[in-house]
This record gives structure tokens, C-alpha cells and sequence, in this order.
């Protein structure tokens, strides 16, 4: 009986496993093996001294595909079952079936990074159309093929205005509405640098130039606005930041998202030098983290931009190919004076994205676009017509969504809410934060009722 | 193979007209390809079949441990429980930190570290953090300004180099001995003051033990710097030895190569960092903690802050803990086994010179004459992923290579068959390489050259 | 592209010892392929790229109807709650009930038919059955013994004979009138008492629409016999024209051809049927009925018993629901307009005889002097699939071609250059072909000579 | 704007549908596609009398994937939640997910059958892989590559025998016990021939080749056996049953599966000419009716076999390849003298079982065989230990289920069980069946614990 048979067994069964399942050796190939390395045992090849040698447990049982799929998914079922109307710059659209269906084909989910271009043609002008949606949506010459996500591709923006040489200065500023966890991101980012963050005032995120211009001196290296914020509006005034911004040796750093981005101004109409966001509203949404950093930013900058660029070629029959280009500025041929130390990206992220896209084509992502628009208005009328409740709290143009003021308690009514099977953001003690998308706009009209009655 | 890109297929534009918006705030017009859901499905499907992937054959690139990825995994982080909204409340969300919470203790076992975080999105975002992690540590001990420097082996990783960079150190690169392996004089005469930590792979990217160890670690500490373990070769040691056990005091873990998640043509991946008990209060925030059988978000008492937006690369996460528990104590000691055995056979089997010794997970052999890279475009011929070529540099033309636990004897034989083959063929063949692939070989001088980076910067004969 | 035979990879024989049952209820040994999960994914991996499916290409084999698969239908029959176990009682499994009642009743809406059965596995399953209700309201009527004939088409499917010998009956071939359509006059001649029905494709195998249909429902109404629909090719005539309307008793849906379910390489299929009110008591056991909001199994009055062992195919079904569901009317209508059109257009652009007309779904052109089997061999080396040859005999040579509505024009136009260029080529080159697949020309006939059908027949060298 | 992209937008937005959103037809196309048939419109197209035109509604309503999807599963979410021990001739095993993900390439699953062999060498070849696996296990020479399911395989052998000139007789006999389905089924299979189908006495199952003696005559052309039975037990005098049968011209027909037959005696070595039943419990388990009839035989009778084969051959560059054989057994050659009417079959059920099998290896499915032993000897051991039960009913080998009679009331205790969660069979007034596998043997023990709340 082979080794590896007895696994599967294990499989089955459930006796111990006394092996990893997807060693594929029998015991006649260890053996052969063995003789060919002249070793008496596989224990032999470990070069390693006594000293430091392990010889204990880590106490992991090993158990059945079976087992551990029902263990995880068990597990999982703890997590209370709600209807997320949450948002705040992590965003659930629908994403169509087709999109998981190519995306896990093996070729692409097992594949690694395209060293080898002349088998990897395929991802490689995935990642190339990918780069060229982002280059249509921001309307910059230059997107790369993936960050982690919108937190560090903030980070690596303003890593980026330290080395290019148009810019100067040492301050670094960011809305005051910016998400904690951006901030706190960007902070380690620049923390080897000499830059330094700052806030600027902004209303609920919405930028006034004027403001902005008191906040502005000729140390200010990065300007870096949302649109839309945080809290769900679009900037009205985003021209005037780009003229204001066009004057001074700034990067202007817009933050956005390939859905936002199909409807609203192009970053490189209002003057941005550079886009960051997260790209995964189209074709993952939220995933706990799981996520991809949109990077774009004008061909002036190309030479410091940080992570993968698939550029185009030829092959040796002159046919069009892709390859990996630019890789002088990466960590692996330019070690400690790379323009960032990423390596494993989001590739694959990045691929779910530009599939998406691809099945909804220019008019399915407008439409997406502007329901962004139309459903949190609509929400926010009806919800404003409950007594105790009022929304939007500001005026001003939504995307996704909107805030509201509640009586008595916002915390209260959030976790009342939870316990309907209903999930939005308490932002203090009278505000709540509501998010509608595609995604759950089928219970938009329970969530009125729901906070109907809980304020009744 | 050939596809058309999508711009290719059909390019249509559209006016952007919305009554409910100002004109101002929005874009004028948006052009992209308007294709059919089965003109989609054709393209990405074709696109496939150009592809390489491990279900496709061997992959043996050095330090890249590509193995195989068991299908099960995917079906749980494809499970909608999994794809929650990173701001739900800790009470709402108590499946998914006690999987969270159980895979930091896993990890920490694993690597004999004391605690683990798992933020870091990807391996060099793990560097990344330790080394923050190590700053801060050196900071509070008002110890910040003077300890300017990391120590990192020329033969390391090129985002060890950049990680330390990035966190603002200055990298001092330390040559290696003649045996491949850390030359301790030289560690010696690097290390002082100014070290705040030495980074080191072990084994190192030629498949060596350092044996020296102990005695490294004693160098370092003893100068108060601290001893970072990069854990891209992880997979040679699972069982055997902790990089804890070893007085490494920060690591990190690159899941998808020991954990066998999938590389996703390049991402997403996880790099957890596991660190001693000393440096578990810089960790990042938050911490997952369990305190009376719930699940609690902690800020670490002198937390860096964060590394990434949410909660890491969740899904890969996922993933690793379903494998780990499919493992366990025995598949785990069993697949280092299994990898270290395969490494040392085909090493045995190739017939070019492989310099050093003996191997753990890899090996590093010479094209000797022939240039490393045109060796490895011949090997795409006998249908087989080359090595990692070029590097490291302290062998002459290499060809990294690792073949990972997962490949049979047969499949060793048949690389070992390509490796030979190639060996044997004169300069011209190994230079008209490749030719069955779906493209020739492709001129990437020019590409570098006149960047063309979109569809956009395509002229229409290009 | 060569893979081994799993068999070929490994044969290992196992002793089958079990102390807990006797030695004479076990068998001896067992020898089978032992290979591990990395060996078995490769294997089929490759196997898969060997293998071309719609989402590699154009598949326009007439009267099979290979139409893009939408995938989100998948995902729908992957739900484990879809897969329960047949014996559940009613009350257990309303949900699956009311998916099973409402797709009876959208089929019949589609069909213009009273009642529907969903049980037959497959169309040649439909047919068989419809036969059988047939058989059974003609023996009801005392009226079984005379009724011995089933007429056919001589134009029509294999399966439609098959179905109808099946059955019992007695099959009386019906020639074809000069402009391939039904000779009304050889059908008056054929009709008589003995007459249980006739089975007509309509549009027929050619893609001509019977337009005497009424007349034709007429000669056998009066003679007392059935009309039997094959509806193999309804996807030329959703939302124009019904079967029930123009007179047919019983029909067969081929939900993977019109309803877009997909073919997996041979089936599962599903060949649900249609009937009118007259002949419902005969249907199928057991029905779903809606009865104040709750669904019953109920069994029709004379049901002529089953036809598969449980429910039918349901996975295909709910696939088929769901595909309905998502196209509703005018995706239904649109989806038969585009099938038309591009039948119509691809006709237009080949440079081969392509006699009568006007076409529906489909056309059968002619490959003239040429040999059709070699002429569709040689369309393998432009990179799609051939249309099926040889039949229907009446056109000489037949190059029988369904383009479907998934298809767009720019992939019509490579359909047709395909043509034209095999209609440009020599003999010689035709002969040779295929040069460009994974297998080259492939004998059939010593195949069938000395079959070798496992593993087991094959010798070592072979 | 393009026809087909306002179709993607009701993927979103949810307007309405004007058309099939699979058509990839811009208005362009089809202006162009009309000019080119000299048509002004589609309708035009279509050559219907006016008469028989249809022009009213279906009354579907389209829905976007989003919906439809939705809408699906809640419905199925109608149906009760309950882990079944349910069994009785169709069985639940767990399916390695490596099965599903191989098995929906779309290489395999969007394929027709082999007509081009040249190109569908993958799928031929795993055919191959099937037919062997099945020879394998019965030790009979000749599989076919599918048939519908166990009900319509045996309808096949009936009229198989007809045809067999060794065989002789109108009578066709089935155990007593045989599933009322499976009868059914061949009742119409036989309907078109002089066969009639009869029964012979068994002991709830298990036959006694006495008792069989009784029943046979010269008339006889086909006996059926079934082992394991449907009532759960492995039968002990197989080789009285082939001996009495292979005096006379009557084809000995055994009904098993693919897990069964892997520890089980083979068919071939208790004289069986044909073997039928279900193979899916590999690949696939009870999905409502989708399941996998398996169909092999002796030699002799290779002409006479209903359904596809795929035969080994060599292509022209002399290398293996493997092709759809012996066709002018079909009705698309021989028509109303073909063996059977069989078009589309099970092919790719048939690929999800040679796959599973290729993970089990021999010994994964040997010891998933042996499990099927024990786990019912040991739930019938549990139960039977409770006050009111008694189990198992009879004597003998099991293999994954068993009967027990129970007091006072089967049906009400089945009935309160599925309130619990559980389902089993009600076989009559004092008598249940249970199946365990490693399926549901996970719940074992809480089944056990109901069924003792329950009877307490």
C-alpha cells in the first residue's frame, strides 16, 4: 500500500493523518529518492543543529477537507446575520457570477507574477486592460496594476511627492474628515521621511478652496482630497482646489473609486496630478480587508511610480505582447533605493476588477454610477419623513450615501438596528451614517420601517 | 495564441448626461468597450489559455515556494459569511475574529514567536511592519536616533533592502562568506551602535542552514539590535525549527508560499509578522484578543498604528487557516519533509553545477556559460515554468530553484529532463528560444524604452 | 496535446481485506490509479484544455443549438439546498416544488401547452415519453391495437425513430417534397387509421418553417392520430409562434439547446413535455400542483407511471428556471429574432450552395464535390468548430449550421472566412487536415473494428 | 449607444429588459446584418402564416442575475432545513471540492458530445477513464459512458435482453422489494416488447436462490438483483443465484454502485452478465433526480449495448487518441434498429465521478466502503439500545442503512424528527429506515438523542 494513499484514507475516514495530503510521494519514490540523494532518512537532509532543533508539537489536529470546511463555515455562522448599510469608503456592489467564474480559472488564480512573459501573455494584458480602464477613468496617462488598497496607495503617493522633483516641502495635508485608519496608514508610510501629516478643515469633508488656501504655505509637498467623502457627498468645488493647487509646486492627489469615477469629473479636468482609491468596489467589494489600491498619476511622475506596469511590446514574430516594464524602479533591481518595497500585489483583485467592468461596458457603469446617486437621495427622503429623524443632514449632492440626526440615542438605534438584522454606522451620539447600493437597496424599504418602529 | 485586447473588440463612447447632477460635477464622456456577456467570457477564457498556472505544470521558482492550492479553500473564502464590512461592530462579527484570532495562534506556534499580527497585506509589507515594529521599540527605549542602520545580507531579498529603506533606515549590506552563508567576521565588524536589526532568510536563498545562528543572534543582541527572520523559506523548516526557538524577535510569514494560498498572478497575499513578547505592544492595531470565549478588537499599548486600511488581505487569511487545519502538527512536519527531500533529489538529478551545500528547500544551479535567462526561455519549450534566473549573483548565471512538496518523482524527473536537455543544446537553439509558446520571445528593452501603458498609447498599426 | 492515462501514471493494487464482513462477500483486490490531489488536478486540468467548449469558440453544429451558457445559472444549482434527497415528503421541500410547479407552467406558456412534465432526462427521453402518452390516450380510447404507426420525416432526428420503435410502434418513414418541407400528399397517403402519430421538427432540420403546418395538423386530426412536436429546434420561434397553437398534442422542450442549460459534453440534459388538456390524465407521475399556496405531488388519472427514477434532472431544470426567469418575454422574443438573423446573415456570407429557404435557425449548405466530414476537419485548423455533416441527406455533402443568437457578427464573419477559405482549398490540403488540433486525424473505423473501451484492453505499447 | 449596452445597464439599474442580454448585437450589427440578407426588419425574417403567428404574452418578467439569483434562493429557502438520513437506493457522500472544481471548467461543461474528436480528446479521454473505472469494479468487460439514472439503465437491460440472441423468454423478474420508481420505469421500457415484468419473493431484499428456483422458468429472460438492497443489506448467496442462472439462457442482472463495488464481491466473479445502478453517489450524491445510471456487461453482448462508448484508437501521427465507437449501435445511424434512443446522456456526471474516484485512489475507496459497513452497525447498535426501538430489524451485513421498527407510531416519530431537524423514512407503521454515511455521520449522535427525546 503507497504512502500517500493511506492519506487519502484519511481522508475518508478520519484515522490520523500522518502526512501532508498533497505530497504526491509514495513510499517506493521516497525510498528511490533517498538512494539517489544518498541519505538514509529524509530527517538526514535537515542541516540544522541539535541546538535549535524543534522537537515539540504546535497542537494543530489535522482533520478532513470535510471537517474543516464545516468547522470554518460553523464558525463563521457566529457572525451575526445583518443587512450591511455600511459604507464609509468600503463598498458592496453586485458583482455578476461571470466575474468569480473567470477569475478562479486555475491559469489565473495559481499563477505568480509575469517574470516569464511569453507564457503569462494572458494575465499580463488582463493587468494591461485593467491599467487602461483606470487610465480612461481618471483621464491620467499612468495607472499601475495594483496596490494593496486605498490606505497604502495614499502612503505611497506621498512617498512619491518626496522623490519627484517638482515638488517640495514637508507637509503632507489631508481632510479632517479622513478615516482614521487612512490617516493612521499614511502616518508609518512618510514616518521614514521628513514629511509631516496634517489636516485641513473641511465641512463633513467637503473642501472649501478658501479654507484650503489658508492651510496652504510654500512647505505643503501633497494636497490630497476625496470625492466623494467619506460621508457621501460629491465636491462642488473640486475646479477651484485644481487652479489654487496648479500654482504651487503641490501634488494634488485625488481620492476616488472606478465606479464614482465613470460619472463624476475626470481627476485630470480639475488638475490632479495623481488618483489613489479602491478599485475592488468593482469586482469584490467588502471582504473584511480584502481589497485593491486604485494608483494613477501623470506620465511626469512615471519614472517614481511605485509597484508593477505592464507595458506593451513586440515578440520576436512581431506580433503585439505584454510584459512586466519599467522594473528598474522596483525593489528587486533597485534594493533600498526602489520607489517602494511592493512586490506580491493584488493582481488577481485587480483582474476581478477589470472584469467587471468589462461586463458592464461604459453604459452599465454609468447606470451603476448614477443609482449611487439616485438611491441615497431617495433613502434619505424617506427616512427624513420619520418623526425624530433628519436627513441628509447637509445639503449637497450623495453618492452612495448620507448622513442623518437621530433622537434620542444614534448608538441605541444602531444596535436596536442590529438586532432587526440591519447594519449602519454610529458616528456620535445623535448622527448615524447610511450606505445604499445595488447591493442592498432590495431592503431599503425594511430598513425604513425598521427605524420606524424603533423610534416609535 | 493570440486575443485582441477589449479596446480591440469594440471602443464605444458615450455622452455622460445626468439632469440630477450639475454639468460641472460630472465628466463629459466616458469610452470603453461595450462587449456582450459571451464576447467576456471568450476573451478572459482565451486569456486563460495563455496563461501558466501551477494546475498547469511544475513551477519551480526559487524562494517563490509555488505549490499546489487546494481547491477546498477557495470554497470557503467564497462563502458570503466571509465577505463582511470591515466596520461591524466586535459582537456582530465574532465568527470572523475568532478564525482570526486562532490563525495569529496557529502562526505564533508555527514560528515559535509569542505574538503575531496579520495585517501586513503581503510579505514586504510584513518586512515593512517588523521594521517598524523594531523602530518603535528602539524609540521607546530612547534608543530611536542613535540605531540608524539595518544589516541585511547581499544575497537577501531586494525588499528586505527597500522595507528597511522605506522606514527610513540605512542599509547596510553585509557580503556573504565563501560557504554561501553569513561570514560572522564580517557580521562582527557591521554591527554596533547604530544597528537597530539584522534581516536575515533562513534557510538563505541558497537553499543553506545557516548554522551559525545562535551565534549571529548573540552578535546582534548583544549590540542591542534585534534579529528580523524573513519567512519566504519558511517552508524547509516547518517542525523542525522556529525562527523563536533560533532568537529571531520579529518575522514574518508569507502565506502564500508556505500556506499554499494562491499567488493570484501576483497577489493578494498575507505576511503576518510574529514577534516576541518584548515587542508585542508595538504591534499594529488592532489585535484580536479572547477574553471569556469572545472576541475583542485590541490597540496594542504602543501600537504603530496600522499598515493597511482594514483588517489585511482577510480572504487570504482565511484561506491559510483552512489549510493549517488541514495539516495539522503531522502534514505540516510533512510537508517541510517532503520539500527538502524533493529539493536535494532533483538536485541530484541535474547535471550542471550547483555549487554549496547541503540544500534545505532549493538549490541554485549554473548555466556556467550560457546566459541564465535565455537557459530558462529554452525550458518553456519542454513545457515546463523555468527557475528564477540571475540570482542571487553569488552564483554565476543562476538558476534558483524550488520545487516545493507538491511535485511527484515523475514530475522531478521530467524537469530534471528539461534542465539537462537544455544543457546539452548548442548556443543557437537555446537563443531562437521559445518556440511553442503562445508568444516568442518578447523584446522588453524596447518596452522599458517608450513605455506604452494602456490601450491609449497604442497607435492604431501597434 | 498528450496526457497520459491516469492508469498510465500510476496502477496500484490494493488487497481488500475487511475482518468485519465474510471473506465470501468481499472481493479480492482492487486495482486502480493511487495519485494524489496535485497529480489528479493536473491531470484534468490538462484533459480540459484538450478539449474546446463554447467559451472557446463558435459552435455552430446544427439542430444542437450550442448557445453561450449564462454562469450565474450555475452558482443557482451549486446551492446545497437545491440538492435534497428525492424521498423528502411534500411539505419538506416546497421550495424546490414551487421552482418545479412554476417552470411547468412557464413551458407551457412558452409552448402553448395545457400541462407539462418535467421528468424526461434528456429530448430523446421527451420523445419516448410523449409517445408513450400517446400509446396511452389511443389504448384509453380503445383505439391501441389499430394504431400501430408512428410516421416520421425522413429528415427527421435519429431519436424520433428510435423513440417511436421504442414505444412499440411501427415506423413509416415520410419523404420530403422538392422544397424540403413536408409532401402533404405523400402525408395524406401515409395517414390512415393505423396512424398513432406523426413527429415533425418544426422549423424542420433544414430550417424551413412547415408552413402548411395547419393543413398538416388537419390530415392527421382526422385520421384520428396525434401530432407530435420535436422541439429540438423551438429557439427559431420564441414569442412567434407556438407549437400548441398550430396544432400539435404533445411536445419536447430541449432545455439545453433553447434554454441555454449547458450541454456538459453530452449531457445532463433535460427533455421536459408538453401536452393539451386532452391528454394530461396520461402525463407523468407524479405532477406538481398548486394548491392554496402549497404544492402537492399528485399523480394524473391515467398516468402512464415514470419515466426516470425520481425527479428528472432537476439541477438542469432549476438552470432552466432560472435562464427564463432572467430573459422573461422579450429576452425570449429577442433571443429567437437574433438566432434568425444570424442564420440568415451567415448564410448570406458563405461562397458555398446552400439550396432552399427561407431559413430559421439554421441552414445546410453544401459541400459540393467535396467531402463534408473532410471539409469540417479542415475548419478544426482555423480555430472553430464545424458545423455537423452529412445530414440531413437531402442536401448533398450537408454542412448543417446553427450560428445561435450568441453569436456576434464579427465571430460570423470569422465562421464564414473559415468556410471560404476550406471552399478555396485543394483536395490535397483538405485531405490532410487537421494539422492545428490537439489530435490529428483520428480512425474511426479500426476503432470499431477492434473496440478497446477501458484501460484494460489497451496493451503496453498501445 | 450601442442595443446591447442598454441591456447591460438593466443588469443594474433594472429598467426594462428589451432583449437577451446574451445576444452581443449592437444596433450597428444588426442595421448591417439586415442589408446584408435584404431584409428591412427581422420580423421579415420569419417565414410564419399569419395564422399560426403568436402574439401575445408569455407574462415572464425579466430580471436582472442580481434578482433572478436572489429570488431562487429564497425560494429554495422554502424547503425544510433537516440533515437527511435518508437513503433507499440514493446516497449522500461527501464530494471533495477539487471535483466541482475540475468537473465546471468550461472546457468540459459548455462542450456537445464528441462528434469532432480532434478536439474533444479531454473529454473522450476521461470517458475512457469512466468506462475503465467501471470495468474495473464489476470485472465485466464492456461500460458505457452514461445513461439517465439506475431506473432507466435497468429499462436498457431489459431490452437489451430481448435482443441478445443467447437469451431467451418474456419474463423479466425484480425482487419484491425493488423501489416502486425503479419498477415503473421498466415497466415502460418494456411496454414497446413482449417482456413482462414480475416479481420473485425475497427477505426484505435479500434473495434466496430457493425461492428464485421457484419462480424461473424457461420463460425467464432477465433476473434482477440488487446488492446492497434497497432496505441496506449486502447480500450472502450471490453465488447460488449466478450458478442457478448460468444453467439457462437468462441474463443475470445485478444492481450495485461504484462505492459498493469496491469492497463487494465483483459481478463478474458471481456470474453476472450486466450490472446497472447508480454512480453517482460518487461525483455528485442526491440532488432530486440528477443522478448517473451506470451500465456495464459481459463481451458478448457488446453489440447490443444502448448508449455511447468511447474506444481507444491512434490519430494519424500515430500517437493515442480516443474516440466515440461503434456508433451504428446509435439512432442517429440505425434509427428505429438502433439499441436504444439514448442522445444526450450523463456525460458530465460521468466526468464528476471519474474524478472523485481519481481522488479517492483504491484504498480512499475502499475505506470509504468499510465506512459504509460500520457506521450503520454502529447507529443500529445505538438505537437499538433505546427504549421502543429495535435495531436493526434483521439480521445482516449492512451497508449504509438499515430498518427498525419503533413503537408506538413510525410516521408520528419520522414526523416529530423532522421538527427536530432530522429526516429519515417511514417504511410503514411500526417500521423506519436510516442511512448514515459520511454525509450525516457527523449528526449521528444528535439523531440518536432525538429519537430518544422523542419515544421518551
Amino acid at each position: 500500500m503507497s504512502y500517500h494513499t493511506q492519506l487519502s484514507r484519511t481522508e475518508e475516514t478520519e484515522t490520523e493523518s500522518t502526512g501532508s495530503p498533497f505530497a504526491p510521494h509514495t513510499e517506493a519514490d521516497v525510498e528511490a529518492m533517498l538512494r539517489a540523494v544518498d541519505a538514509e532518512s529524509v530527517e538526514e537532509l535537515f542541516d540544522v543543529p541539535n541546538s535549535v532543533r524543534f522537537d515539540g508539537e504546535f497542537g494543530i489536529e489535522a482533520a478532513s477537507e470535510r471537517e474543516v470546511v464545516r468547522s470554518v463555515v460553523e464558525t463563521l455562522g457566529r457572525n451575526e446575520s445583518a443587512t450591511e448599510f455600511l459604507g464609509r469608503g468600503h463598498y458592496d456592489h453586485y458583482v455578476p457570477s461571470l466575474v468569480d467564474h473567470l477569475a478562479d480559472r486555475s491559469e489565473f488564480l495559481t499563477s505568480y507574477t509575469q517574470y516569464q512573459p511569453e507564457i503569462t501573455q494572458g494575465f499580463l494584458q488582463a493587468l494591461f486592460e485593467y491599467q487602461s480602464l483606470l487610465v480612461e477613468l481618471t483621464g491620467l496617462e499612468v495607472a499601475n496594476c495594483s496596490m494593496y488598497d486605498a490606505a497604502t496607495a495614499l502612503g505611497e503617493v506621498a512617498t512619491l511627492s518626496r522623490r519627484a522633483r517638482s515638488v517640495t516641502g514637508d507637509r503632507v495635508l489631508v481632510p479632517d474628515a479622513l478615516r482614521d485608519e487612512r490617516r493612521a496608514v499614511l502616518e508609518n508610510y512618510v514616518g521614514g521621511t521628513a514629511l509631516a501629516v496634517e489636516e485641513y478643515p473641511t465641512a463633513a469633508g467637503v473642501v472649501d478652496p478658501d479654507d484650503l488656501e489658508d492651510a496652504l504655505d510654500d512647505d505643503v509637498a501633497l494636497v490630497y482630497v476625496e470625492n466623494p467623502t467619506t460621508t457621501g457627498l460629491i465636491q462642488d468645488r473640486l475646479e477651484a482646489v485644481g487652479e489654487l493647487l496648479a500654482a504651487d509646486d503641490v501634488l494634488f492627489c485625488l481620492g476616488s473609486d472606478p465606479i464614482a469615477l465613470s460619472l463624476l469629473r475626470t481627476p485630470a479636468s480639475i488638475g490632479a496630478d495623481a488618483v489613489i482609491g479602491d478599485a475592488s468596489v468593482l469586482g469584490l467589494g467588502t471582504a473584511y480587508g480584502t481589497s485593491l489600491g486604485l494608483f494613477a498619476c501623470k506620465e511626469e511622475y512615471l519614472r517614481q511610480v511605485p509597484g508593477r506596469l505592464v507595458g506593451a511590446s513586440r515578440d520576436e514574430s512581431g506580433r503585439r505582447a505584454y510584459t512586466l516594464t519599467l522594473q528598474t524602479r522596483e525593489q528587486h533591481i533597485r534594493r533600498e533605493r526602489a520607489t517602494s518595497n511592493i512586490c506580491t500585489n493584488q493582481a488577481w483583485v485587480a483582474l476581478r476588477t477589470a472584469i467587471h467592468a468589462a461586463v458592464l461596458g461604459p453604459d452599465g457603469l454609468l447606470d451603476l454610477a448614477k443609482e449611487c446617486h439616485r438611491l441615497p437621495e431617495v433613502l434619505a427622503r424617506e427616512l427624513d419623513a420619520i418623526e425624530g429623524v433628519s436627513a441628509p443632514v447637509r445639503d449637497g449632492y450623495h453618492f452612495r450615501e448620507f448622513r442623518a440626526t437621530v433622537e434620542p440615542d444614534a448608538t441605541e438605534l444602531v444596535s436596536e438596528l442590529y438586532a432587526e438584522g440591519f447594519a449602519v454606522h454610529a458616528i456620535d451620539a445623535d448622527t448615524i451614517q447610511v450606505c445604499v447600493t445595488d447591493a442592498n437597496e432590495n431592503r431599503a424599504a425594511e430598513l425604513v420601517t425598521a427605524i420606524t418602529e424603533v423610534l416609535d | 495564441g493570440y486575443e485582441p485586447l477589449l479596446s480591440e473588440k469594440d471602443r464605444t463612447t458615450i455622452d455622460v448626461e445626468f439632469e440630477e447632477l450639475p454639468d460641472e460635477l460630472t465628466r463629459e464622456s466616458l469610452e470603453l468597450p461595450a462587449l456582450s456577456e459571451p464576447e467576456v467570457a471568450r476573451h478572459y477564457t482565451r486569456l486563460s489559455q495563455m496563461n501558466y498556472g501551477i494546475d498547469s505544470g511544475p513551477y519551480p521558482l526559487g524562494s517563490c515556494t509555488m505549490k499546489y492550492n487546494p481547491k477546498f479553500t477557495e470554497d470557503v473564502a467564497a462563502r458570503s459569511e466571509a465577505a463582511v464590512h470591515p466596520d461591524r461592530p466586535e459582537e456582530a462579527v465574532q465568527g470572523t475574529l475568532q478564525l482570526y484570532h486562532e490563525l495569529q495562534e496557529y502562526l505564533g506556534r508555527i514560528g515559535g514567536m509569542d505574538a503575531v499580527t496579520l495585517q501586513p497585506p503581503a510579505g514586504a509589507a510584513g518586512e515593512f511592519t517588523g521594521i517598524l515594529v523594531a523602530k518603535a521599540y528602539h524609540e521607546r527605549n530612547g534608543d530611536g536616533e542613535r540605531r540608524s542602520e539595518v544589516i541585511v545580507p547581499s544575497s537577501a531579498h531586494g525588499t528586505n533592502f527597500a522595507s528597511a529603506a522605506m522606514a527610513g533606515y540605512d542599509v547596510v549590506e553585509l557580503p556573504g562568506d565563501d560557504d554561501g552563508r553569513v561570514d560572522l567576521e564580517a557580521l562582527r565588524s557591521a554591527v554596533g551602535e547604530e544597528t537597530a536589526a539584522l534581516m536575515l532568510t533562513n534557510p538563505n536563498t541558497l537553499g543553506l542552514f545557516e548554522r551559525d545562528i545562535e551565534e549571529i543572534a548573540s552578535v546582534v543582541h548583544d549590540a542591542g539590535g534585534l534579529l528580523y527572520y524573513d519567512g519566504a523559506n519558511l517552508n524547509a523548516l516547518l517542525g523542525r525549527a522556529r525562527p523563536g526557538d533560533m532568537g529571531f524577535d520579529i518575522m514574518h510569514y508569507n502565506v502564500h508560499k508556505t500556506f499554499a494560498t494562491p499567488h493570484g498572478g501576483g497577489g493578494p497575499g498575507a505576511g503576518p509578522i510574529g514577534v516576541t513578547e518584548e515587542l508585542e505592544p508595538f504591534l499594529p492595531s488592532p489585535q484580536v484578543e479572547a477574553r471569556n470565549g469572545t472576541y475583542e478588537l485590541v490597540e496594542p499599548e504602543h501600537s504603530i498604528g496600522k499598515v493597511h486600511g482594514a483588517m489585511g488581505n482577510w480572504l487570504v487569511l482565511l484561506k491559510t487557516h483552512a489549510y493549517i487545519r488541514r495539516l495539522g502538527d503531522a502534514g505540516l512536519r510533512d510537508t517541510s519533509a517532503k520539500a527538502v527531500l524533493n529539493a536535494n533529489y532533483l538536485a541530484s538529478q541535474i547535471d550542471l553545477e550547483i555549487p554549496f551545500g547541503p540544500f534545505h528547500h532549493e538549490f541554485v544551479a549554473s548555466a556556467g556559460e550560457r546566459d541564465a535567462a535565455e537557459f530558462a526561455k529554452r525550458m518553456l519549450d519542454y513545457g515546463v515554468h523555468p527557475p528564477t534566473t540571475k540570482w542571487p549573483e553569488i552564483v554565476p548565471e543562476a538558476l534558483m530553484t524550488e520545487p516545493t512538496e507538491a511535485e511527484s518523482k515523475t514530475t522531478l524527473d521530467q524537469l530534471a529532463a528539461a534542465f539537462n536537455a537544455v544543457a546539452d543544446e548548442d548556443e543557437e537553439t537555446i537563443a531562437a528560444a521559445p518556440e511553442t509558446t503562445s508568444a516568442r520571445y518578447i523584446d522588453q528593452t524596447s518596452a522599458a524604452r517608450s513605455p506604452r501603458l494602456s490601450w491609449h498609447a497604442l497607435s492604431d498599426d501597434a
